[in-house]
């Protein structure tokens, strides 16, 4: 299944205009929704580019638990609309237009996409690709490289997980007997 | 068997308890298990330290996969030694909450604090002790996501604001830390920063390596609070929980500079920093840190964010010991990192002592309470002294070679805004020490609504960093030592 | 929504599938797409919507919390602990070679471990998240 | 240089999302808002990784027979780190706005400034 150009320039195109949608509206509920579909297309664009883990990974997390708790917090917090200034901020702006700037300087002698002399595909690749299914016995490459070769990051991923949980806890857990003083350290 | 292991263990044993801890029911026994983590992990870190400081280096391969293909571990004495400063302020904070935890948190979140607590102190060691600069992505959100959840936990509400912002701004941070990293591995095709280092040694600078190494500084120095982008740590040092601001001022930013100055010097070369002008900025930048951090240190009317503010002004120094990109300047700057994590420290549980005691840390509430603790005042004065920079104290040594690599370089306005950022740091001591001693105490009686009665777990802690100020501004040989040897293994000559 | 009839009967139908796809995807990462980390989120997503349907207070009574925070513990310390042992039979910190006779049966044990470790910790964690949001929004 | 802009579009696409969400977090007020800016500024990021891992004509890497090109693996690999880790921080940021929108009533951020700000009576600070 190679990348099909059609379907991946039709997919980049979607995603920016939900970006921008997302940037204008401002009913909260529909922003949710719209960004739902935002991480479906994301995971598709995924499927696309031969990456299957990824993209069901993004489906599951991105327009599912994401989502979903977007919608939850939306109404916990009663929250309808934003007060929505219609202006542009000059000096959020700005940063954006310079580090935008800074990242197409950076891409622009970056190897060509689908380029199989490029570095990413050289080095450290190859390797997993040529030898990864005999050293580790597991067809999935993703698989082999997620949970053997790299498995410190995914240790490191699982605890990142579990810290999500124990801080949730903390914060949401059962409410404080003690209730929150009022002023006594500040300034 | 275990010898060999140990660089591995330094992180598995506090991530093995984390877990345990979170189920442990509430009350001691969280506490005695962190307060036996921290201890073994001290003694980890300083016997790594022992094997690197004659120059060899400890290399562990994760998995049995060697590196790049696997995450391996280096350590040499750099790390090491952010390794002892992170366990040994740990090991202190811990000791300290004994009986701090009680007063600020309840109970019945004391055993999920505890692991937070153990998460945040494994991903800052996981950081400094990687060879993998993925791997330093995955431990810094361990770490950032336990601190904002223990930010949180500060007694005000503001502290939840304050949590929420460190989130906006931290996540930012990493992004760009993400994406300079994925920049990097487009232009080399590997992870590993001995390996990286190889291969930009070779390929030619081009736009996207000039660009990683801008993403992956803009990213940490947001980590670091480094001026203009520290918008989030006066909030989240002042209302978080007072042994979260202890263990956070001593630690957090050092690990975020550490990894700036591996960056700049090991995994990219100087050479492309002085290409980019980089030094030049970190330089300027780092000035008018310090200045601005002082000034703004001068301008509160309360103990916590003149500290804070306080801190933002050490930044500076750093800053400008990694751009004068010279070996000296390094030499600075990890001497400065060890000495004002015992500084700080010492100065945040100080407060917290005032804190449980007063009921506020408003200054001039606090007049004439120094004469009522005249331990905490004692160490106050000794920290204070420390970081003013007087001779005899630990701020002495590093300020002095951050003047001699100054100095070297012949940029003699640098060593006018070491001098002049001192002059400001007597200022804001001055503020806290004269409240606390010379002004009358008031009329009400603060010690009738003392909440906390002092105990040895609050004020042994402090005693001992303040002591610890004394010793190493007078025995340098473990921390310029162990800087000399770092400096070395970087391949600079001091 | 505990009165809808239809909705009871779908879910109860759907859910058993929800939690059967799960275990495919935990158990057949290695050769397909998936793995412990997709697997916990649809565990929980069927776990979920059980809770939407039924109510909170019946979701926690067949899963109370508590039993959740000991899975999520467990799974960290079943990666870890994988490691460990593998540290403990003389070879490096997640040195899966050293579960087995032969290097790959050992790397396959571990990395099966490894997944079950992770799927157990993302599906208890997901689940505690939706406890703690939805107790919130009871109050 | 229309083999360059087809090779190119998919990062040119990627900077675009990614300052539309960097955008939204730093310059709208509401919490919510800006962390479904941060995601859109995330899932960029991903993309850009995945982007780099694509090879021409290659398929899923998957070993199976009939298949000689694969894509990269490890560029997904890490995505999946970061994916997780970005579902980590989201729901982290959700609970805090929960517990906020408790303390304050309110999840627009200048609201909350001016709130703090009437018990600090410090400008400055923030």
């Amino acid at each position: 299944m190679a990348i099909d150009p059609v379907i991946n320039f039709m997919l980049l195109v979607f995603l920016v205009v939900m970006a921008f949608t997302i940037l204008r509206l401002s009913g909260m509920l529909a922003m949710t929704i719209i960004f739902g579909l935002y991480s479906l297309l994301m995971a598709g664009l995924f499927m696309v580019m031969d990456a299957p883990d990824v993209a069901f990974t993004e489906a599951a997390v991105g327009s599912g638990v994401s989502t979903v708790l977007m919608l939850v917090t939306l109404s916990l917090t009663k929250t309808r609309h934003e007060r929505h200034t219609r202006k542009i901020q000059w000096r959020p702006l700005l940063v954006v237009l310079l580090t935008g700037a800074a990242l197409i300087y950076g891409i622009h002698d970056i190897a060509n996409m689908g380029d199989t002399d490029a570095p990413a595909q050289q080095h450290v690749a190859d390797r997993y690709i040529s030898s990864g299914q005999q050293e580790t016995g597991v067809p999935n490459l993703v698989t082999a490289v997620l949970a053997s070769y790299r498995g410190f990051d995914t240790l490191g991923e699982v605890v990142v997980i579990f810290t999500a949980g124990i801080g949730i806890m903390l914060l949401l857990g059962r409410p404080c007997k003690k209730g929150r003083v009022e002023d006594d350290q500040t300034p | 068997m275990v010898e060999q292991h140990l660089s591995i263990l330094l992180v598995v044993i506090p991530l093995l308890a984390a877990p345990v801890t979170a189920l442990l029911p509430n009350g001691r026994l969280p506490w005695a298990l962190t307060q036996v983590v921290m201890l073994a992990c001290l003694w980890i870190s300083l016997s790594l330290l022992a094997d690197v400081s004659s120059g060899q280096l400890i290399h562990y391969e994760l998995g049995g996969w060697a590196p790049p293909w696997g995450i391996a571990y280096e350590v040499d004495a750099l790390n090491a030694l952010v390794a002892v400063i992170v366990s040994m302020i740990g090991t202190l904070v811990t000791a300290y909450s004994l009986r701090s935890v009680p007063a600020d948190i309840p109970l019945d979140k004391q055993a999920h604090f505890y692991a937070a607590f153990l998460l945040c102190f494994l991903g800052l060691l996981g950081m400094s002790m990687t060879g993998d600069i993925f791997n330093v992505f995955v431990f810094l959100e361990i770490s950032s996501l336990s601190t904002y959840a223990l930010v949180s936990m500060g007694r005000n509400r503001q502290a939840l604001t304050a949590a929420f912002q460190y989130l906006i701004l931290g996540t930012i941070g990493a992004t760009f830390f993400l994406i300079g990293v994925g920049l990097a591995y487009a232009a080399t095709g590997t992870l590993n920063m001995a390996d990286l280092a190889v291969r930009l040694v070779d390929s030619p600078h081009s736009n996207t390596v000039k660009t990683a190494l801008g993403f992956i500084f803009v990213g940490m120095a947001l980590k670091a609070a480094m001026f203009p982008l520290h918008q989030w740590l006066p909030r989240a040092y002042t209302y978080a929980p007072v042994m979260v601001s202890a263990f956070l001022a001593g630690t957090a930013t050092k690990v975020a500079i550490y990894i700036m100055a591996r960056t700049v010097f090991s995994v990219f070369s100087p050479e492309l920093a002085l290409s980019t002008l980089l030094n030049e900025l970190l330089i300027v930048l780092g000035a008018i840190g310090v200045l601005y951090g002082a000034i703004q240190a001068i301008r509160q009317t309360s103990v916590k964010p003149l500290l804070a503010w306080s801190s933002l002004s050490q930044i500076g120094y750093f800053m400008i010991g990694i751009g004068l990109l010279s070996a000296t300047g390094l030499m600075a700057t990890m001497v400065h990192l060890f000495n004002h994590a015992i500084i700080k420290t010492s100065l945040f549980m100080a407060a917290g002592i005032l804190l449980y005691h007063a009921g506020t840390l408003h200054i001039h509430k606090l007049a004439g309470l120094g004469r009522q603790l005249p331990w905490t005042f004692a160490a106050i004065v000794i920290a204070g002294l420390s970081l003013i920079g007087v001779p005899g104290t630990v701020g002495f040594i590093s300020k002095w070679y951050l003047v001699l690599a100054a100095v070297e370089q012949q940029a003699w306005w640098i060593v006018g805004v070491i001098l002049l950022g001192s002059l400001l740091a007597i200022v804001y001591v001055w503020k806290i020490v004269e409240t606390l001693y010379f002004q009358p105490a008031q009329a009400a009686g603060i010690s009738a609504q003392s909440r906390v009665e002092l105990s040895p777990a609050l004020i042994v802690p402090v005693w001992l960093l303040a002591i610890a100020c004394i010793y190493f501004g007078l025995d340098t040989d473990m921390t310029v030592g162990a800087a000399q040897v770092a400096v070395q293994s970087l391949g600079l000559t001091p | 929504m505990k009165d809808n009839l239809i909705l009871r009967i779908i879910a109860k139908l759907l859910i058993p599938m929800i939690i059967l796809f799960a275990l495919y995807v935990q158990f057949h990462g290695d050769y397909s797409p998936g793995g412990g980390f997709q697997a916990g989120v649809i565990f929980s997503s069927g776990f979920i919507l059980y809770m939407l349907i039924f109510g909170l207070d019946t979701a926690e009574a067949i899963v109370p919390s508590g039993v959740l925070r000991v899975i999520a513990s467990l799974g960290v310390l079943v990666y870890a602990g994988t490691g460990m042992v593998s540290l403990f039979m003389g070879k490096e910190f997640l040195n899966y070679s050293a579960l087995a006779e032969s290097p790959t049966t050992g790397q396959h044990i571990g990395i099966i471990m490894v997944e079950l470790g992770v799927g157990m910790t993302v599906g208890a964690i997901m689940l505690l998240i939706f406890y703690a949001f939805a107790n919130r929004g009871r109050e | 240089m229309i083999e360059y802009a087809l090779t190119h579009f998919n990062y040119w696409a990627v900077v675009v999302i990614m300052m539309t969400g960097l955008y939204i977090v730093i310059s709208h007020t509401n919490l919510i808002k800006k962390i479904a800016g941060l995601n859109i500024f995330q899932t960029a990021v991903f993309l850009m990784y995945i982007s780099m891992g694509v090879v021409k004509g290659g398929s899923a890497p998957i070993i199976a027979e009939g298949f000689t090109v694969y894509s990269n693996p490890l560029p997904q690999v890490l995505m999946l780190t970061a994916i997780v880790v970005g579902v980590a921080t989201t729901a982290m940021a959700f609970a805090i706005i929960v517990r906020i929108k408790e303390e304050y009533d309110s999840v627009e951020e200048d609201e909350l400034f001016t709130l703090d700000e009437q018990v600090a009576g410090d400008a400055e600070e923030w």
